[in-house]
Protein backbone atom coordinates (compact mmCIF):
# COMPACT_ATOMS: atom_id res chain seq x y z
CA UNK A 1 0.00 0.00 0.00
CA UNK A 2 1.23 3.36 -0.24
CA UNK A 3 0.99 5.63 2.66
CA UNK A 4 1.76 9.41 3.22
CA UNK A 5 4.19 9.94 5.62
CA UNK A 6 4.53 13.02 7.97
CA UNK A 7 6.54 14.57 9.93
CA UNK A 8 6.24 17.41 12.35
CA UNK A 9 8.51 19.63 14.56
CA UNK A 10 12.00 18.10 15.22
CA UNK A 11 10.87 15.08 13.02
CA UNK A 12 10.44 17.13 10.54
CA UNK A 13 13.94 19.07 10.71
CA UNK A 14 15.80 15.65 11.72
CA UNK A 15 14.36 13.59 8.28
CA UNK A 16 14.85 17.06 6.09
CA UNK A 17 11.44 16.63 4.72
CA UNK A 18 7.73 17.51 6.11
CA UNK A 19 6.34 14.72 3.98
CA UNK A 20 6.92 11.44 1.89
CA UNK A 21 5.53 8.61 0.00
CA UNK A 22 6.32 5.36 1.63
CA UNK A 23 5.15 1.99 -0.01
CA UNK A 24 5.46 -0.47 2.32
CA UNK A 25 3.32 -4.19 3.16
CA UNK A 26 3.95 -3.48 7.28
CA UNK A 27 0.95 -4.49 9.43
CA UNK A 28 0.89 -2.21 12.40
CA UNK A 29 2.99 1.27 12.88
CA UNK A 30 5.56 -0.57 14.97
CA UNK A 31 6.84 -2.35 11.27
CA UNK A 32 7.16 0.48 10.08
CA UNK A 33 8.73 2.20 12.33
CA UNK A 34 11.41 -0.33 11.59
CA UNK A 35 10.70 -0.35 8.00
CA UNK A 36 11.46 3.63 7.63
CA UNK A 37 14.42 3.46 10.45
CA UNK A 38 16.28 1.05 8.35
CA UNK A 39 15.88 3.08 4.81
CA UNK A 40 18.94 6.08 6.07
CA UNK A 41 20.88 7.46 8.78
CA UNK A 42 18.11 10.47 8.80
CA UNK A 43 15.47 8.88 9.17
CA UNK A 44 17.04 6.12 11.95
CA UNK A 45 17.94 9.11 13.92
CA UNK A 46 14.33 10.63 13.42
CA UNK A 47 13.21 7.22 15.30
CA UNK A 48 16.26 6.36 17.50
CA UNK A 49 13.84 6.89 20.44
CA UNK A 50 10.22 6.39 20.31
CA UNK A 51 9.68 7.18 23.83
CA UNK A 52 9.99 10.53 22.22
CA UNK A 53 8.05 10.13 19.16
CA UNK A 54 4.18 9.68 19.04
CA UNK A 55 1.88 9.16 16.28
CA UNK A 56 -1.34 9.51 14.73
CA UNK A 57 -3.08 7.22 12.06
CA UNK A 58 -5.40 9.22 9.46
CA UNK A 59 -5.34 12.13 12.21
CA UNK A 60 -6.12 10.39 15.25
CA UNK A 61 -3.56 9.64 17.99
CA UNK A 62 -2.38 6.07 17.45
CA UNK A 63 -0.10 3.32 19.17
CA UNK A 64 3.32 1.20 17.68
CA UNK A 65 0.62 -1.63 17.80
CA UNK A 66 -1.89 -0.10 15.95
CA UNK A 67 -2.72 -1.56 12.36
CA UNK A 68 -2.27 0.24 9.03
CA UNK A 69 -5.12 -2.15 7.13
CA UNK A 70 -6.80 1.32 5.67
CA UNK A 71 -4.75 3.95 6.57
CA UNK A 72 -3.78 6.78 4.50
CA UNK A 73 -1.74 8.95 5.98
CA UNK A 74 0.88 8.40 9.17
CA UNK A 75 2.29 11.46 11.23
CA UNK A 76 4.79 11.10 13.72
CA UNK A 77 6.11 13.89 15.82
CA UNK A 78 7.29 14.61 19.25
CA UNK A 79 4.55 15.46 22.85
CA UNK A 80 2.69 17.86 21.96
CA UNK A 81 3.09 21.27 23.51
CA UNK A 82 0.13 23.37 23.00
CA UNK A 83 -1.90 25.58 25.19
CA UNK B 1 -19.87 25.01 19.82
CA UNK B 2 -16.52 27.34 18.03
CA UNK B 3 -13.04 25.56 17.27
CA UNK B 4 -10.47 28.65 15.43
CA UNK B 5 -7.01 27.62 14.01
CA UNK B 6 -5.40 30.60 12.93
CA UNK B 7 -2.08 32.24 12.45
CA UNK B 8 -3.51 35.84 12.97
CA UNK B 9 -4.62 37.34 16.77
CA UNK B 10 -8.13 37.02 17.71
CA UNK B 11 -10.76 39.70 18.98
CA UNK B 12 -11.52 38.07 22.53
CA UNK B 13 -13.96 40.85 23.04
CA UNK B 14 -15.69 40.13 19.81
CA UNK B 15 -15.62 36.12 19.97
CA UNK B 16 -17.10 36.31 23.73
CA UNK B 17 -19.79 38.73 22.23
CA UNK B 18 -23.10 36.42 22.92
CA UNK B 19 -21.15 33.76 24.43
CA UNK B 20 -23.02 31.89 26.69
CA UNK B 21 -26.36 33.32 26.26
CA UNK B 22 -28.65 31.57 28.83
CA UNK B 23 -25.87 30.78 30.90
CA UNK B 24 -25.28 31.87 34.54
CA UNK B 25 -21.54 31.30 34.28
CA UNK B 26 -18.34 31.99 31.99
CA UNK B 27 -15.06 30.62 32.26
CA UNK B 28 -12.44 32.08 29.72
CA UNK B 29 -8.82 30.80 29.69
CA UNK B 30 -6.31 33.17 28.04
CA UNK B 31 -2.38 31.74 27.27
CA UNK B 32 0.20 34.56 26.13
CA UNK B 33 3.49 33.89 25.09
CA UNK B 34 6.03 34.84 28.25
CA UNK B 35 9.45 36.52 27.84
CA UNK B 36 11.25 34.40 29.69
CA UNK B 37 15.23 34.54 29.67
CA UNK B 38 15.30 36.85 26.64
CA UNK B 39 12.87 34.87 24.52
CA UNK B 40 11.41 37.03 21.74
CA UNK B 41 8.42 35.00 19.92
CA UNK B 42 7.31 31.40 19.99
CA UNK B 43 6.94 29.76 16.64
CA UNK B 44 4.47 27.38 16.42
CA UNK B 45 3.83 24.66 14.21
CA UNK B 46 0.89 21.95 14.28
CA UNK B 47 -1.04 19.58 11.82
CA UNK B 48 -3.61 21.68 9.68
CA UNK B 49 -6.45 19.48 9.55
CA UNK B 50 -6.06 17.37 12.71
CA UNK B 51 -5.71 20.42 14.77
CA UNK B 52 -8.83 21.31 13.77
CA UNK B 53 -10.67 17.65 14.24
CA UNK B 54 -8.95 17.01 17.59
CA UNK B 55 -9.73 20.11 18.96
CA UNK B 56 -13.39 20.07 17.52
CA UNK B 57 -13.79 16.06 19.06
CA UNK B 58 -12.53 17.59 22.23
CA UNK B 59 -14.32 20.57 22.51
CA UNK B 60 -17.44 18.11 22.27
CA UNK B 61 -16.17 15.82 24.65
CA UNK B 62 -16.27 18.82 27.71
CA UNK B 63 -19.87 20.03 26.21
CA UNK B 64 -20.89 16.60 26.83
CA UNK B 65 -19.13 15.89 29.85
CA UNK B 66 -19.52 18.67 32.04
CA UNK B 67 -23.31 19.58 30.50
CA UNK B 68 -21.84 23.19 28.71
CA UNK B 69 -24.35 25.43 26.97
CA UNK B 70 -21.33 26.54 24.77
CA UNK B 71 -17.66 25.98 24.15
CA UNK B 72 -15.49 28.17 22.27
CA UNK B 73 -11.31 27.22 21.74
CA UNK B 74 -9.29 29.25 19.73
CA UNK B 75 -5.54 28.57 18.98
CA UNK B 76 -3.03 30.32 17.15
CA UNK B 77 -0.14 29.29 15.20
CA UNK B 78 3.15 30.74 13.51
CA UNK B 79 5.22 33.35 14.67
CA UNK B 80 3.65 34.77 18.07
CA UNK B 81 6.19 37.60 19.59
CA UNK B 82 6.28 38.08 23.68
CA UNK B 83 2.97 38.86 25.29
CA UNK B 84 0.46 38.08 22.72
CA UNK B 85 -2.54 35.40 23.13
CA UNK B 86 -1.81 32.34 21.78
CA UNK B 87 -4.97 30.85 22.51
CA UNK B 88 -8.29 30.80 24.25
CA UNK B 89 -11.23 28.66 25.66
CA UNK B 90 -14.11 29.46 26.55
CA UNK B 91 -16.87 27.52 28.41
CA UNK B 92 -20.59 28.57 29.52
CA UNK B 93 -22.60 26.81 31.71
CA UNK B 94 -25.23 26.55 34.08
CA UNK B 95 -23.16 26.88 37.37
CA UNK B 96 -19.52 28.02 38.31
CA UNK B 97 -18.27 24.78 39.08
CA UNK B 98 -18.87 23.27 35.15
CA UNK B 99 -17.81 26.11 33.81
CA UNK B 100 -14.70 25.95 35.68
CA UNK B 101 -13.81 22.47 35.62
CA UNK B 102 -14.32 21.81 31.62
CA UNK B 103 -12.05 24.53 31.10
CA UNK B 104 -9.54 23.14 33.04
CA UNK B 105 -10.13 19.97 31.30
CA UNK B 106 -9.85 21.85 28.21
CA UNK B 107 -6.27 22.98 28.89
CA UNK B 108 -5.09 19.80 30.35
CA UNK B 109 -5.97 18.04 27.14
CA UNK B 110 -5.08 20.87 25.24
CA UNK B 111 -1.23 21.00 26.70
CA UNK B 112 -0.71 17.56 25.78
CA UNK B 113 -2.75 16.01 23.12
CA UNK B 114 -3.45 18.94 20.78
CA UNK B 115 -0.73 19.14 18.21
CA UNK B 116 0.70 21.84 18.30
CA UNK B 117 4.91 22.30 19.16
CA UNK B 118 6.24 25.48 20.19
CA UNK B 119 9.38 26.34 19.22
CA UNK B 120 11.74 29.37 20.89
CA UNK B 121 12.57 32.28 19.70
CA UNK B 122 15.56 34.29 21.05
CA UNK B 123 17.40 37.56 20.36
CA UNK B 124 19.50 35.46 17.83
CA UNK B 125 16.68 33.06 16.15
CA UNK B 126 15.58 30.06 17.09
CA UNK B 127 16.67 28.39 20.28
CA UNK B 128 14.97 25.29 20.35
CA UNK B 129 11.75 23.00 20.78
CA UNK B 130 10.05 23.35 24.11
CA UNK B 131 9.96 19.86 25.39
CA UNK B 132 6.71 18.95 26.85
CA UNK B 133 6.38 18.58 30.83
CA UNK B 134 5.58 15.63 32.62
CA UNK B 135 3.35 17.87 35.02
CA UNK B 136 1.03 18.60 31.91
CA UNK B 137 1.04 14.90 30.98
CA UNK B 138 0.04 14.02 34.78
CA UNK B 139 -2.80 16.75 35.08
CA UNK B 140 -4.68 14.78 32.44
CA UNK B 141 -4.71 11.64 34.76
CA UNK B 142 -7.09 13.97 37.62
CA UNK B 143 -10.00 13.13 34.60
CA UNK C 1 -5.06 44.73 41.44
CA UNK C 2 -8.35 46.38 40.58
CA UNK C 3 -11.75 46.56 42.36
CA UNK C 4 -14.70 48.17 40.71
CA UNK C 5 -18.47 47.98 42.54
CA UNK C 6 -20.90 49.96 40.25
CA UNK C 7 -24.30 49.24 39.11
CA UNK C 8 -23.67 50.30 35.39
CA UNK C 9 -23.05 47.91 32.88
CA UNK C 10 -19.14 46.77 32.74
CA UNK C 11 -17.06 46.67 29.63
CA UNK C 12 -15.35 43.16 29.85
CA UNK C 13 -12.97 43.92 26.87
CA UNK C 14 -11.77 47.55 27.98
CA UNK C 15 -11.59 46.22 31.57
CA UNK C 16 -9.04 43.35 29.90
CA UNK C 17 -7.11 45.18 27.88
CA UNK C 18 -3.72 45.24 28.57
CA UNK C 19 -4.38 43.19 32.14
CA UNK C 20 -1.60 40.51 33.14
CA UNK C 21 0.67 41.92 30.36
CA UNK C 22 3.71 39.77 31.03
CA UNK C 23 1.78 36.83 32.53
CA UNK C 24 1.49 33.34 30.53
CA UNK C 25 -1.90 32.62 32.14
CA UNK C 26 -4.97 34.84 32.34
CA UNK C 27 -8.35 32.99 33.81
CA UNK C 28 -12.01 35.09 34.21
CA UNK C 29 -14.99 34.17 35.54
CA UNK C 30 -18.22 36.36 34.51
CA UNK C 31 -21.69 35.60 36.01
CA UNK C 32 -24.69 36.56 34.55
CA UNK C 33 -28.07 36.55 35.49
CA UNK C 34 -30.24 32.98 34.32
CA UNK C 35 -33.83 33.44 33.44
CA UNK C 36 -34.54 30.22 35.23
CA UNK C 37 -38.40 29.96 35.90
CA UNK C 38 -39.16 33.08 34.34
CA UNK C 39 -37.23 35.20 36.02
CA UNK C 40 -37.01 38.89 35.16
CA UNK C 41 -34.63 40.09 37.00
CA UNK C 42 -32.48 40.44 40.17
CA UNK C 43 -31.85 43.20 42.18
CA UNK C 44 -28.57 43.20 44.02
CA UNK C 45 -27.87 44.89 47.15
CA UNK C 46 -24.70 45.49 48.87
CA UNK C 47 -23.36 47.15 51.77
CA UNK C 48 -21.45 50.55 50.50
CA UNK C 49 -17.95 50.61 52.37
CA UNK C 50 -17.97 47.20 53.46
CA UNK C 51 -18.16 45.46 49.74
CA UNK C 52 -14.93 47.60 48.54
CA UNK C 53 -13.21 46.79 51.61
CA UNK C 54 -13.55 43.49 51.69
CA UNK C 55 -13.31 42.80 47.74
CA UNK C 56 -10.11 44.46 47.91
CA UNK C 57 -8.92 42.67 50.97
CA UNK C 58 -9.57 39.00 49.11
CA UNK C 59 -8.60 40.26 45.56
CA UNK C 60 -5.05 40.85 47.63
CA UNK C 61 -5.56 37.43 49.42
CA UNK C 62 -5.90 35.81 46.45
CA UNK C 63 -2.80 37.50 44.71
CA UNK C 64 -0.62 36.91 47.60
CA UNK C 65 -1.72 33.01 48.00
CA UNK C 66 -1.64 32.18 44.27
CA UNK C 67 1.32 34.44 43.42
CA UNK C 68 -0.53 36.19 41.14
CA UNK C 69 0.65 38.94 38.61
CA UNK C 70 -2.70 40.50 38.65
CA UNK C 71 -6.26 40.46 39.82
CA UNK C 72 -9.37 42.31 38.90
CA UNK C 73 -12.70 42.36 40.70
CA UNK C 74 -16.28 44.19 39.24
CA UNK C 75 -19.52 43.35 40.46
CA UNK C 76 -22.73 45.74 40.14
CA UNK C 77 -25.42 46.04 42.18
CA UNK C 78 -28.97 47.50 41.98
CA UNK C 79 -31.72 46.48 38.85
CA UNK C 80 -29.86 43.85 36.88
CA UNK C 81 -32.19 41.79 33.78
CA UNK C 82 -31.61 38.65 32.50
CA UNK C 83 -28.70 37.89 30.55
CA UNK C 84 -26.62 40.87 32.28
CA UNK C 85 -23.46 40.28 33.20
CA UNK C 86 -23.33 40.50 37.48
CA UNK C 87 -19.65 40.54 37.78
CA UNK C 88 -16.21 39.06 36.77
CA UNK C 89 -13.05 38.30 38.48
CA UNK C 90 -9.79 37.80 36.09
CA UNK C 91 -6.19 36.38 37.50
CA UNK C 92 -2.91 36.58 35.72
CA UNK C 93 -0.45 34.27 36.62
CA UNK C 94 2.55 32.55 35.27
CA UNK C 95 0.71 29.43 34.95
CA UNK C 96 -2.40 28.01 34.20
CA UNK C 97 -2.34 26.25 37.70
CA UNK C 98 -2.70 29.60 39.47
CA UNK C 99 -4.87 31.49 36.89
CA UNK C 100 -7.48 28.76 37.78
CA UNK C 101 -7.18 28.35 41.46
CA UNK C 102 -7.18 31.77 42.07
CA UNK C 103 -10.04 32.73 40.24
CA UNK C 104 -11.79 29.57 41.67
CA UNK C 105 -11.15 30.98 45.43
CA UNK C 106 -12.44 34.39 44.59
CA UNK C 107 -15.47 33.39 43.58
CA UNK C 108 -15.91 30.92 46.06
CA UNK C 109 -15.52 33.56 48.41
CA UNK C 110 -17.65 36.10 46.98
CA UNK C 111 -20.84 33.63 46.98
CA UNK C 112 -20.69 33.52 50.87
CA UNK C 113 -18.49 36.01 52.35
CA UNK C 114 -18.84 39.11 49.76
CA UNK C 115 -21.76 41.44 51.56
CA UNK C 116 -24.51 41.33 48.22
CA UNK C 117 -27.53 40.09 48.74
CA UNK C 118 -29.75 38.76 45.90
CA UNK C 119 -33.55 39.83 45.33
CA UNK C 120 -35.48 37.81 42.62
CA UNK C 121 -38.23 39.26 40.43
CA UNK C 122 -40.76 37.87 38.00
CA UNK C 123 -42.97 39.36 36.04
CA UNK C 124 -45.18 40.35 38.96
CA UNK C 125 -42.88 42.10 40.56
CA UNK C 126 -40.53 40.99 44.06
CA UNK C 127 -40.89 37.04 44.89
CA UNK C 128 -38.03 36.66 47.33
CA UNK C 129 -34.57 36.84 48.46
CA UNK C 130 -32.17 34.30 47.00
CA UNK C 131 -31.04 31.57 49.64
CA UNK C 132 -27.60 31.15 50.24
CA UNK C 133 -26.63 27.65 49.16
CA UNK C 134 -24.87 24.87 51.55
CA UNK C 135 -23.09 24.07 48.94
CA UNK C 136 -21.64 27.52 48.52
CA UNK C 137 -20.54 27.81 52.10
CA UNK C 138 -18.85 23.94 52.04
CA UNK C 139 -17.14 25.16 48.95
CA UNK C 140 -15.00 27.53 50.70
CA UNK C 141 -13.95 24.55 53.28
CA UNK C 142 -12.25 23.90 50.01
CA UNK C 143 -9.22 26.28 50.84
CA UNK D 1 -21.84 54.55 73.67
CA UNK D 2 -23.62 55.53 70.22
CA UNK D 3 -23.71 52.81 67.18
CA UNK D 4 -24.93 53.15 64.11
CA UNK D 5 -27.04 49.90 63.30
CA UNK D 6 -27.41 49.06 59.85
CA UNK D 7 -29.98 46.58 58.41
CA UNK D 8 -30.03 44.75 54.98
CA UNK D 9 -31.96 42.63 52.68
CA UNK D 10 -34.47 41.13 54.78
CA UNK D 11 -33.44 41.82 58.02
CA UNK D 12 -33.85 46.00 56.67
CA UNK D 13 -36.97 44.67 55.13
CA UNK D 14 -38.46 43.50 58.54
CA UNK D 15 -37.04 46.20 60.90
CA UNK D 16 -38.48 48.81 58.60
CA UNK D 17 -35.44 51.14 58.07
CA UNK D 18 -31.84 50.86 56.87
CA UNK D 19 -30.18 52.01 59.73
CA UNK D 20 -30.86 53.55 63.38
CA UNK D 21 -28.89 55.02 66.04
CA UNK D 22 -28.58 53.12 69.40
CA UNK D 23 -27.48 54.29 72.26
CA UNK D 24 -25.89 50.69 74.51
CA UNK D 25 -23.64 49.75 77.18
CA UNK D 26 -23.66 46.35 75.57
CA UNK D 27 -20.23 44.65 76.00
CA UNK D 28 -20.79 42.08 72.76
CA UNK D 29 -22.55 41.64 69.52
CA UNK D 30 -24.81 39.06 71.19
CA UNK D 31 -25.87 41.47 74.22
CA UNK D 32 -26.46 44.51 71.61
CA UNK D 33 -28.67 41.82 69.76
CA UNK D 34 -30.83 40.57 73.24
CA UNK D 35 -31.39 44.36 73.44
CA UNK D 36 -32.31 45.29 69.78
CA UNK D 37 -34.95 42.45 70.18
CA UNK D 38 -36.10 43.60 73.15
CA UNK D 39 -37.25 46.96 71.55
CA UNK D 40 -40.65 45.66 69.70
CA UNK D 41 -41.72 43.08 67.76
CA UNK D 42 -40.00 44.45 64.51
CA UNK D 43 -36.73 43.86 66.46
CA UNK D 44 -37.99 40.55 68.12
CA UNK D 45 -39.11 39.06 64.55
CA UNK D 46 -35.57 40.29 62.26
CA UNK D 47 -33.48 39.02 65.12
CA UNK D 48 -35.70 35.40 66.13
CA UNK D 49 -33.34 33.10 64.29
CA UNK D 50 -29.78 33.89 64.61
CA UNK D 51 -28.74 30.90 61.95
CA UNK D 52 -29.82 33.10 59.50
CA UNK D 53 -28.39 36.39 60.44
CA UNK D 54 -24.64 37.67 59.93
CA UNK D 55 -22.96 40.64 61.68
CA UNK D 56 -20.19 42.92 61.15
CA UNK D 57 -18.61 45.34 63.24
CA UNK D 58 -17.43 48.46 61.82
CA UNK D 59 -17.52 46.94 58.32
CA UNK D 60 -15.78 43.23 59.39
CA UNK D 61 -17.41 40.00 59.56
CA UNK D 62 -17.91 39.44 63.11
CA UNK D 63 -19.38 37.03 65.85
CA UNK D 64 -21.73 36.96 68.52
CA UNK D 65 -18.99 36.96 70.74
CA UNK D 66 -16.75 39.71 69.56
CA UNK D 67 -16.45 42.80 71.55
CA UNK D 68 -18.38 46.06 71.16
CA UNK D 69 -15.86 48.46 72.69
CA UNK D 70 -14.64 51.02 70.46
CA UNK D 71 -17.03 50.19 67.49
CA UNK D 72 -19.13 52.57 65.68
CA UNK D 73 -21.11 50.63 63.22
CA UNK D 74 -23.03 47.01 63.37
CA UNK D 75 -24.60 45.59 60.54
CA UNK D 76 -26.90 42.63 60.53
CA UNK D 77 -27.60 41.12 57.37
CA UNK D 78 -29.19 37.75 55.59
CA UNK D 79 -26.26 34.82 54.98
CA UNK D 80 -24.33 36.76 51.40
CA UNK D 81 -25.40 35.88 47.90
CA UNK D 82 -22.69 37.72 45.84
CA UNK D 83 -21.20 36.62 42.66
Amino acid sequence: MTLDVLYFAWLRERIGAPRERVETNAATVGALVAELAARDDRHAAALSDLSAVRVAVDQDLADWDTPLAGAREIAFFPPMTGG
Amino acid sequence: MRVLVQPQPFDAGALLDGFGAGAGAVVTFTGLVRGDGGLVALDIEHYPGMTERALAAHAQAAADRFGLDDVLVVHRHGHLPVGEPIMMVATAARHRRAAFDAADFLMDWLKSRAPFWKREIGPDGPRGWVEAKADDEAALDRW
